[in-house]
């Protein structure tokens, strides 16, 4: 991370370390046991607090749309929804992308930056991994019903069968199949391999013997041996190894579903790193949106400090600017292509009927963000992050909104041009997702370490080995 | 042939009809008697009985149960039980009902585990049968402007396409969308169904019983009027010949709300007696149509004929002067558009224009453009010497026929592109006049019996005459028709109508020639016909239509009868009965009789809807959905209007607007028509039905005869028109875009438009940057004949600079893998090199009439969506007919181009489909693998032309039995889902195949012919295969003119253009 | 494993990693070697102690890596250039490049399953029983705050009595025998 | 503290495990062999049909030819059900008050058909053609196997896609003389029983002008001339027609197997190349 010079404007909180005018990454003052009662401590309790509950019940009910939605859906088809000809795909396809794309920031946190050894990182990646995981269920969901014959839908693996038929591998979408199961695969063996460790914790820490055994079971008796410890980290190295060359992949073969199409507006090679910049723009906004309330709520603000807002919203700032490049760019090569068909869907993005979309993603993805975000101050104002998390998710909603629809209400065939509304379904279904997100995410919060204890107690200056075994000072000494 | 039962409920004899099958492959064989079915018709009719829409098809089914139903459909469509398609359908039901359970084991099989399927042999099999081979009869369809000689194609003696007669002299083969759609009519599931008495059913006999006594009791016929739809039929004439000598005092009176008064009139004043006029356009240099739309459908006399001529005169090739066509009318119609030069007048002043013309007088009054059109107009004619031909419209005035005539005859085209014979109708009349005489007599009380024959005069008659009131004065009202519409409703005695592929009866075409009309089915219902009605009131009442016909086709099919009579059926038109000119020539001036009255104020004009006409195809979801000519509207009609007329009325597209006329009121969306003249509303009839209409028709569009007036029942002056708060999307397939592009956005344009008060068409502008439509005029195009490739032509933009050159193919070798496919690899077993199809279309031909899309519709069991899905751009033709306005919308340019699935060789659907549904053939087909679909839509966004449909919903009919019984069973039923489009018409190519390979030969050029190629009346569409050298197409594409769409995207595909050749004057150029 | 009866071993408690990792370097140099430390966290300075480096793992992650990308490159080209050989819009049947795709993220997948299920396999988990668990004190520890090192018996060093007059010269919290 | 859980589970956790491992790979076998097992497909299946009838019987015993009830089978897509009239031809002589042919009398009697249950029943979608079949020298045992040892009727394959591409993709192996079609007994060439193959014609040999025979075509002689195809007079594959003799001394080529024929009749009979026969719009349209 960018180490900044000392603050001019004289410290006055705790939370910053004189040395660097940083905000520290943990409070002081904790101990192993400390931080480990802390979190375990959440999981454990006999008595879950009563705003969990309501949570949960929000979450659960505004999934309700989504049941409520397919079931619709299924009995009478795609046509429930606003896709038509020429603009067949809609909703489920902006919101699949936009999903996927919020995935991302959870593997990035726990892959890129482990290899980056950015130990900050250690408090968010586990609740980041778990954002990621619920995120690809929503994802994930979308292909499946967005096809005319779901029933059907299996056709897309490859599997024997006796029309001797299979999958068309030129297809990007056959792609996807393989990127997303891929990447929910690899993204759920991560978290899980994470946790072992914790589960060994809250199976020596329960105290009620149905948490013992549940927690025993997971950890599959993870018991701390050294020799496990390294052959763990290493295999966790390697997982990080391939989690960062996938994630990149993942949202760049996304991007060939439109890019290797021959729409103007699809058919640009622009697109591989822009989405995959987006995606992460997209996702640490949504881990902010849900780091913010967390700490508040379960007092976490000693291990998820400013430090990590701050960190966060640089990274959201660098992954902005990339995608601001990238819009540039698509203006520029609309202009520099000469190439009409360029230059015509440019200008119908910007002027024509449906323009208004294009400048509301101007102004929520780039004025906004960009402009603010060299503040320090706007970066650790916690309200002002939280609700910029909400306008920059809806800008990258609406990216998605003007690549899918924009190119292909009017495209080659002026004859054909036609226009895109979303129904009601389209909605209902949507905030269904967000509702099923919500839920899991309550679920997750109350039954599983959100914040990885091993890799918090290596933060700890106890952790520090002195030769000759002299006893390691405390931590107080080190602070006076 | 369709004999269920011994005791049938018509007259046709089986040996009578299967002698005159007319079977390509096999001769004629006589069917032994079928042995009788435990269920007849009749049981099924009296067991639908009195149920009606939805319930009455659920009730089928339960009753499809049954076995004696499954026995009575084995002897209905044998195919259907031999083939199993009957059960077929139901267990493709069933194959969606078991979606869930086709994810189980089963379903990984790809396919469900099918239920047992019964199979329902004949007793006896017909001789002639042989299940899988259609067979083909011809017959007519007769139509008040003459009938239309068809060959209909039977599956199993099920009707399943209507197509023109090939060896007709007059159609050539050709048809038209209103003939195509009688299909889907004759299995509308609203038809009447039986005979009503006070709404009770009642039988024919009883009708007889009644009718013939109350005759009689009046022994002259006294008080017993018809009331007839146009008589076209020879047959019929006769029998009311008879009909008038036993009663000398019945009277029978012809009215339809569309007509031909205007022609009748005039002519009789120019000729003394009602003259018919044929005209020959391929004689034709120079054409002016007043008011005219002689390109657009059969609305007009002998369509086929001259949109052949226009056609052939228009192709620009060798050694050919190529016509040229001046159109003067008011609502912008294909024919204006095709035309070079096209002058929009109100209808007012096209009889003052038209009068001008013919004397030689420039019209007083008129702005310059017209003069100035006038003068060159005026000037060509008189060029020409007689190689020139001047045609009024039928709905125009009579003056502009009594100066059509003057015309004619003074430029000496009389006899040379023109000739006037006696009329297609042996009764012709001047209807309105007559009707308004019968609704006197109804009046006063003479009527005791009205008889309606096929007409709607409740719906359609004109407002002044008020009709109803006048009906309901009548004792005893008969109404034969084929639904129980406004006036069966009402009618104390409803007989339901056959249909003309149910019935026996003759008609003249537009030369004249007389064709039997022979059933292709026994009546669904048991229909009766108007020759049924009239024998009744003679004493030998219970001769069959069947007989009435023969009796009187003695008098016209010379020689051995027998012979005659069986040749007649077989090919379809009787010899030697085309008209021959009338002695008296060129007739005298008639001009003076009809003098013009300039009149003023805002103006309606009454136009026959282009789909509908006047209204009989209200039910036919194929001509409702069908997007209307020009306006691409479909469903609904409007107030149609110029951007000028708009404005001053203060109206937006699809702002309601109330036109009032003395009293009497209709209120229609308005919309706006790009060339529609000012201070006129065109509003098109048939529409604004109720529930009566059927499911289709009801509630579709705005009842136009609401102020259309017997005394003026063209157009009328005067209106008012106001905006009514509201608004009413209609439902259009093609927006014009008018939209105003900045003109710092336009440096990438060829011919920019800084257009600053939004006139002209950004989507028409488009296709011509993007070089979708080329053309040139014929000095452009002998300056340089590759002018579709090259730069110059005015009406062609390319070499655009880009990531290549705008609209031209990119060489192969740019491609990575240029040989990764080929096309021209020879049979190693055959040694021939392989077959590679293609398509061309001649954009030069094409007149925009949209029949190639209705027999579309027929051949590939295409469904109807409805208004609201075609609303939101889900209609799912797989053909359609792009209309591009070029330049100022007010007086614009109108290019035709038919759009369908382009079978790209480099096919972007087929790259990105997941599942590989639809792959590339050996042959070059683009073909879409139903099955295999699993509907992700991507093929569509990836196909630039977007010619791709998707069944977003459930689409097709698995209810309707009526209408399954319609199906080709040679194309699947696609189910919700699953996208579909032009394949081709596969089928027939397959089919094609399977007998040359079977006689190991080459598929000769043009054995195989598509749907839509069949029915084009000026045979833009050419198919065939493209590696055969000289086969037509091969010709076509070799040419210089011949172009790809969107050829830059290098998907290379197999349907090309050629580009068209416009001849202007250089006067008005 | 057969439940065997005797001592498992001698387990030493520390409250520092510091402590721990000098006992172990200490146990070493006295010739102990079937030892074993359990810590909350990695402690790499105790696994040099033990003078445990290399791990397997690695080798698993390759070979599972090889086998993604040849199982999905073989799979592709038999079935477009074999199995159903077909025109899909004029492409090469053997349409490599698109092939990739598909073979990277095989690559990826059986990679990251052969690393993670290779350690536990390695780890010799699961094991929900092991003898450690028998001392009173290892569980509120292991997991949380202190450091054990574990003196096996199997070491032909071991002897219950020297071994733990041997552990208790450093400041152990607690130095308890472990039973099967 | 004790422990959580007992030594035993050790054990049980890991073998859960590999037993978790061996259900997955036990449940994709299955599946894949229940998708062509005869319950999905109905092979060796026969409905109850309302008449036993047997094709043994009347094929083998009376040694009735196929197109004497299934007569458009060369003429149309469609083999064609036997309406009652062709049972009734013999029926009405013999057997005419056998219990078992009451349904057939009942059907002559009131005009009901007789309902018969379909054996073979093509998924839905598929356009099968017979005629072409049949004229390109695919016999009728190829698919419905030995009819003529059929006491009661069943499905012989598995009328899958992968079984109708197996031969789309090589005809060969399937390929008899045209005038084989309906010997159900056809075994195709082997040593000890050679198959002699001319084509009659010079010049482009066609279906119709190819003439094999069974026995050593030393001159001609009845069983050379049983061989014969008849004229185009009588359709390419009537073989109930009367022999002629041989149109003109043939140089004959002896077939000891299967392939060599099939490939000499693919060429012979101009058999479309695999490539276009196992292309989609073959069967689906």
């Amino acid at each position: 991370m960018a180490t900044k010079g000392p603050m001019q404007d004289p410290i006055v909180d705790p939370m910053i370390d004189p040395r660097t005018g940083e905000y520290a990454v943990i409070a002081p003052g904790h101990t192993f046991k400390s931080v480990t009662q802390k979190i375990a401590g959440i999981v454990l309790t006999s008595n879950t607090p009563l705003g969990w509950f309501f949570g949960l019940v929000v979450g659960a009910g505004v999934a309700q749309g989504l049941v409520i939605g397919c079931t619709w859906l299924f009995l009478k088809g795609t046509g429930i929804w606003g896709v038509t000809i020429p603009g067949a795909w809609g909703f489920a396809i902006i919101n699949f992308v936009w999903w996927i794309g919020i995935g991302h920031a959870g593997t990035l946190i726990s892959a890129i930056l482990l290899l980056f050894k950015q130990t900050w990182r250690n408090s968010i990646n586990r609740f980041a991994e778990a954002m990621t995981i619920f995120a690809v269920c929503c994802a994930g969901l979308f292909p499946l019903i967005h096809v005319g014959r779901p029933w059907l839908a299996y056709w897309l693996f490859p599997y024997p069968n006796t029309m001797n038929v299979w999958p068309q591998f030129r297809s990007p979408l056959a792609w996807d199949v393989f990127a997303v199961s891929t990447y929910a695969s690899i993204s759920v063996i991560f978290w899980y391999m994470g946790m072992i460790p914790d589960f060994g914790t809250l199976r020596d820490r329960a105290t009620m013997p149905l948490a013992k055994y549940f927690y025993g079971m997971l950890s599959l008796g993870w018991r701390g041996s050294t020799r496990h410890w390294i052959r763990y980290e290493s295999a966790s190295l390697l997982l990080a190894g391939l989690s960062t060359p996938l994630v990149l992949s993942v949202h760049t073969v996304i991007s060939f579903d439109f890019a290797v199409a021959a729409l103007a507006g699809w058919h640009t090679t622009i697109f591989p790193p822009y989405f995959v910049a987006g995606a992460i723009y997209s996702g640490f906004a949504m881990v902010i949106t849900l780091a913010i309330p967390i700490r508040k709520f379960y007092h976490l603000e000693d291990l998820v400090t400013l430090r990590h807002l701050d960190n966060m919203a640089k990274v959201m700032l660098g992954t902005g600017l990339i995608v601001g490049y990238g819009y540039g760019m698509e203006v520029f090569m609309a202009w520099y292509s000469a190439s009409h068909w360029e230059f015509f869907m440019m200008w119908n993005r910007m002027f024509g009927p449906m323009g208004w979309a294009y400048w509301i993603l101007i102004l929520t993805n780039l004025a906004i963000p960009l402009t603010t975000l060299w503040s320090r101050k706007l970066r650790v104002n916690v309200a002002y992050l939280f609700i910029l998390s909400f306008i920059i998710n809806t800008g990258m909603w609406f990216e998605r909104f003007v690549i899918v629809v924009t190119s292909l209400y009017r495209e080659y065939l002026p004859s054909s041009w036609g226009t895109y509304r979303a129904t009601k379904w389209d909605y209902m279904i949507y905030v269904g997702t967000l509702g099923m997100f919500t839920f899991l995410f309550f679920l997750f919060v109350r039954f599983l370490p959100m914040i990885p204890m091993s890799e918090i107690r290596m933060m700890l200056p106890q952790t520090k080995v002195t030769p000759g075994g002299a006893k390691a000072k405390t931590v107080s000494e080190e602070s006076a | 042939m369709m004999k269920t039962t011994g005791n049938n409920t018509t007259g046709i004899g089986t040996d009578e009809t299967m002698a005159e099958m007319k079977a390509p492959a096999a001769q004629p064989v006589v069917v032994t008697q079928i042995s009788p079915a435990k269920m007849t018709l009749a049981e099924v009719r009296a067991k639908l009985d009195g149920k009606t829409g939805r319930r009455f098809w659920k009730n089928l089914d339960e009753l499809a149960d049954t076995p004696e139903f499954h026995e009575l459909m084995r002897e209905e469509f044998p195919r259907q039980s031999g083939a199993n398609e009957w059960v077929d359908s139901v267990s493709r039901r069933g194959f969606l009902k078991v979606m869930g359970a086709s994810l189980t084991l089963a379903g990984l099989a790809g396919c469900t585990k099918q239920p047992d399927e019964p199979i329902y042999p004949y007793i006896k099999q017909p001789e002639d049968l042989v299940l899988g081979k259609p067979m083909y009869f011809a017959t007519a369809y007769p139509f008040p402007t003459g009938a239309i000689p068809v060959l209909v194609k039977a599956d199993s003696f099920r009707p399943i396409k209507v197509d023109g007669n090939p060896e007709h002299p007059m159609s050539k083969g050709k048809s038209d969308t209103f003939t195509q759609a009688t299909l889907l009519d004759l299995y509308d599931p609203d038809r009447s169904q039986h005979v009503l008495h006070r709404g009770e059913t009642a039988s024919w006999g009883d009708f007889q019983q009644a009718f013939s006594t109350a005759a009689k009791k009046t022994n002259s016929g006294q008080g017993i009027y018809f009331l007839s739809e146009t008589i076209t039929s020879p047959s019929l004439a006769a029998q009311w010949k008879q009909v008038q000598a036993a009663y000398p005092q019945a009277r029978l009176v012809q009215w339809e709300p569309v007509n031909q008064d205007a022609s009748r009139a005039a002519s009789k004043a120019a000729f003394g007696s009602y003259t018919d006029a044929q005209y020959k356009l391929e004689e034709a240099d120079v054409i002016l149509s007043l008011d005219a739309d002689f390109l657009g459908g059969i609305a007009h006399p002998g369509f086929l004929p001259l949109a052949a001529g226009y056609a052939e005169r228009h192709r620009y090739e060798a050694g050919k002067t190529m016509n040229r066509m001046y159109v003067v009318e008011t609502m912008p119609t294909v024919t204006g558009f095709k035309a070079e030069h096209r002058l929009a007048l109100k209808p007012s002043e096209i009889a003052t224009f038209a009068t001008a013309l013919a004397n030689g007088a420039a019209p007083q009054g008129a702005s310059g453009d017209t003069q100035k059109f006038f003068a060159a107009l005026l000037s060509d004619l008189k060029a020409s010497g007689g190689k020139c031909v001047v045609i009024p419209g039928e709905q125009a005035s009579p003056a502009v026929h009594a100066a059509a005539y003057a015309l004619n005859s003074s430029l000496g085209a009389v006899g040379k592109t023109v000739i006037y014979t006696e009329t297609v109708n042996p009764m012709p009349s001047e209807q309105v006049a007559d009707l308004r005489s019968l609704v006197g007599d109804m009046n006063a009380g003479k009527v005791q019996w009205l008889v309606i024959l096929g007409v709607n005069p409740i719906y359609s008659a004109p407002s002044d005459l008020h009709f109803q009131d006048a009906f309901a004065k009548i004792p005893v009202t008969v109404h034969l028709g084929s639904h129980v519409d406004e006036t069966g409703a009402i009618a104390n005695w409803h007989i339901n109508k056959a249909h003309y592929l149910e019935s026996w009866s003759d008609a003249r075409a537009y030369d004249g020639t007389i064709s039997i009309i022979q059933p292709m089915i026994d009546p669904l219902y048991g229909g009766k016909s108007a020759h049924d009605v009239l024998q009744a009131l003679l004493e030998n009442s219970q001769i069959s239509a069947y007989g009435v016909v023969v009796a009187n086709a003695k008098t016209y099919i010379k020689g051995d009868f027998a012979a005659g009579w069986r040749k007649a059926l077989h090919d379809g038109w009787v010899e030697g009965t085309a008209f021959t000119a009338k002695a008296a020539g060129a007739g005298k001036s008639a001009i003076a009789s009809f003098p013009t009255t300039a009149s003023s104020g805002l103006e309606v004009s009454f136009r026959p809807d282009p789909s509908i006409y006047d209204g009989r195809f209200a039910n036919v979801g194929w001509m409702q959905e069908l997007p209307k000519q020009v306006t691409n509207l479909s469903w609904d009609n409007a107030a149609i209007m110029s951007m000028g007329t708009m404005a001053e009325l203060k109206l937006e597209e699809s702002d309601p607007v109330k036109v009032s006329f003395n009293g009497r009121e209709f209120i229609a969306p308005a919309l706006m028509v790009p060339g529609h003249p000012d201070g006129v509303i065109t509003a098109h009839l048939g529409f604004g039905r109720g529930v009566l209409a059927g499911r289709v028709g009801q509630g579709v569009g705005f009842d136009a005869y609401q102020i259309r007036r017997s005394d003026a029942p063209l157009f009328v002056a005067g209106v008012t028109a106001v905006k009514v708060p509201g608004t009413y999307e209609l439902c259009i397939t093609k927006v014009h875009n008018i939209e105003h592009r900045g003109s710092f956005a336009q440096h990438d344009l060829e011919k920019p438009q800084y257009d600053t008060d939004g006139v002209y068409s950004l989507a028409g502008h488009e296709a011509m940057e993007r070089s979708i439509i080329r053309y040139a005029t014929v000095e452009e195009v002998k300056k340089n004949p590759n002018f579709a490739h090259e730069h110059g032509a005015s009406g062609t933009l390319i070499d655009k600079v880009g990531y290549s050159p705008q609209g031209e193919t990119v060489p192969k070798e740019n491609s990575f893998f240029p040989n990764a496919w080929s096309y021209e690899k020879t049979d190693p077993s055959t040694l021939k090199i392989q077959n590679a199809w293609g398509m061309a279309i001649d954009l030069n031909s094409c007149i925009g009439c949209n029949a190639c899309i209705v027999s579309c519709y027929a051949e590939n069991n295409i469904p109807v969506v409805g208004r609201e899905q075609v609303k939101v751009g889900r209609n799912m033709q797989w053909l359609r007919i792009d209309t591009y306005f070029e330049g100022d919308l007010h007086a614009p340019k109108a290019h035709f181009q038919p759009m369908a699935c382009q079978h790209c060789e480099n096919a972007g659907c087929e790259q990105v489909c997941p599942v590989g549904a639809t792959v590339h053939t050996p042959e070059g087909l683009n073909t879409m693998v139903y099955n295999r679909c699993v509907g992700t839509r991507y093929c569509s966004n990836n196909c630039p032309y977007k010619v791709r449909r998707f069944n977003f919903l459930l689409y097709s009919q698995y209810d309707t039995e009526s209408l399954k019984f319609m199906n080709n069973p040679d194309v699947s039923v696609r189910s919700r889902g699953v996208m579909e489009k032009c394949s081709y018409c596969v089928q027939r190519i397959e089919a094609v195949k399977i007998v040359a390979d079977k006689e190991n030969r080459e598929i000769r050029d043009g054995e195989i012919v598509t749907a839509c190629q069949q029915a084009c009346p000026t045979s833009a569409i050419t198919f065939g295969n493209i590696n055969d050298k000289a086969s037509k197409v091969a010709k076509l594409k070799a040419e210089e003119r011949d172009y790809q769409v969107l050829a830059d995207l290098a998907f290379r595909p197999r349907t090309t253009y050629t580009a068209g050749v416009i001849n202007p004057n250089p006067e008005l150029a | 494993m057969p439940p065997r009866e005797g001592i498992y071993g001698l387990l030493a408690e520390f409250n520092t990693p510091s402590e721990l990792v000098h006992a172990t370097k200490e146990a070493h140099r006295a010739g102990y070697r079937r030892m074993e430390c359990y810590t909350p966290y990695p402690v790499e300075e105790a696994a040099e102690a033990l003078h445990f480096h290399k791990t397997r793992v690695p080798l698993v992650c390759l070979l599972g890596g090889l086998m993604g990308v040849t199982t999905a490159f073989l799979m592709e080209t038999w079935v477009n250039v074999w199995a159903y050989p077909l025109n899909i819009a004029g492409r090469p049947l053997e349409s490599w490049p698109a092939f990739i795709i598909p073979a990277y993220e095989w690559t990826i997948l059986f990679a990251g399953f052969s690393a993670c299920f290779g350690m536990i396999a390695l780890n010799g988990l699961p094991q929900l029983y092991h003898p450690v668990f028998n001392a009173p004190n290892f569980r509120n520890g292991a997991t949380t705050d202190k450091f054990f090192l574990c003196l096996e018996a199997t070491d032909p060093m071991f002897s219950p009595a020297e071994s733990r007059a041997f552990l208790e010269q450093f400041p152990a919290v607690s130095v308890v025998e472990v039973d099967h | 503290m004790a422990q959580v859980f007992d030594r035993s589970s050790n054990a049980l956790a890991r073998f859960s495990l590999v037993l978790t491992g061996v259900i997955v790979i036990a449940l994709g076998v299955t599946l894949d062999q229940l998708q062509r097992s005869p319950w999905v497909t109905r092979q060796g299946q026969r409905p109850d049909q309302p008449v036993p009838f047997s094709h043994k019987h009347h094929v083998e015993g009376l040694g009735l030819q196929c197109q004497y009830c299934h007569t458009q089978v060369e003429k149309a897509a469609y083999a064609g059900i036997p309406p009652t009239k062709t049972c009734i031809n013999c029926h009405a002589q013999i057997w005419t008050n056998a219990d078992l042919l009451e349904p057939v009398r009942q059907s002559w009697a009131t005009g009901a058909s007789i309902q018969w249950i379909r054996v073979h029943d093509l998924p839905d979608y598929v356009y099968f053609n017979h005629e072409i079949h049949v004229n390109k020298g695919i016999g009728c045992a190829s698919c419905h196997g030995r009819v003529d040892e059929m006491p009661l009727m069943y499905q012989q394959n598995t009328l899958q896609m992968e079984w109708c591409l197996n031969c789309h993709r090589n005809p060969a192996v399937n390929l008899r003389p045209t005038s084989e079609i309906y010997n159900m007994a056809w075994a195709g060439p082997s040593n000890d029983k050679p198959v002699w193959c001319t084509s009659t014609v010079k010049g482009g040999a066609t279906a119709q002008d190819v003439s094999c025979t069974t026995t050593e075509p030393s001159g001609k002689g009845p069983d050379v001339a049983m061989m014969q195809i008849s004229s185009e007079a009588h359709g390419p594959t009537s073989s109930d027609v009367p022999p002629l003799g041989i149109a003109m001394p043939a140089s004959y080529v002896k077939f000891t197997n299967q392939m060599d024929l099939g490939k000499y009749l693919t060429a012979q009979y101009h058999i479309r190349n695999p490539e276009q026969l196992s292309s989609c719009e073959t069967c689906h349209r």
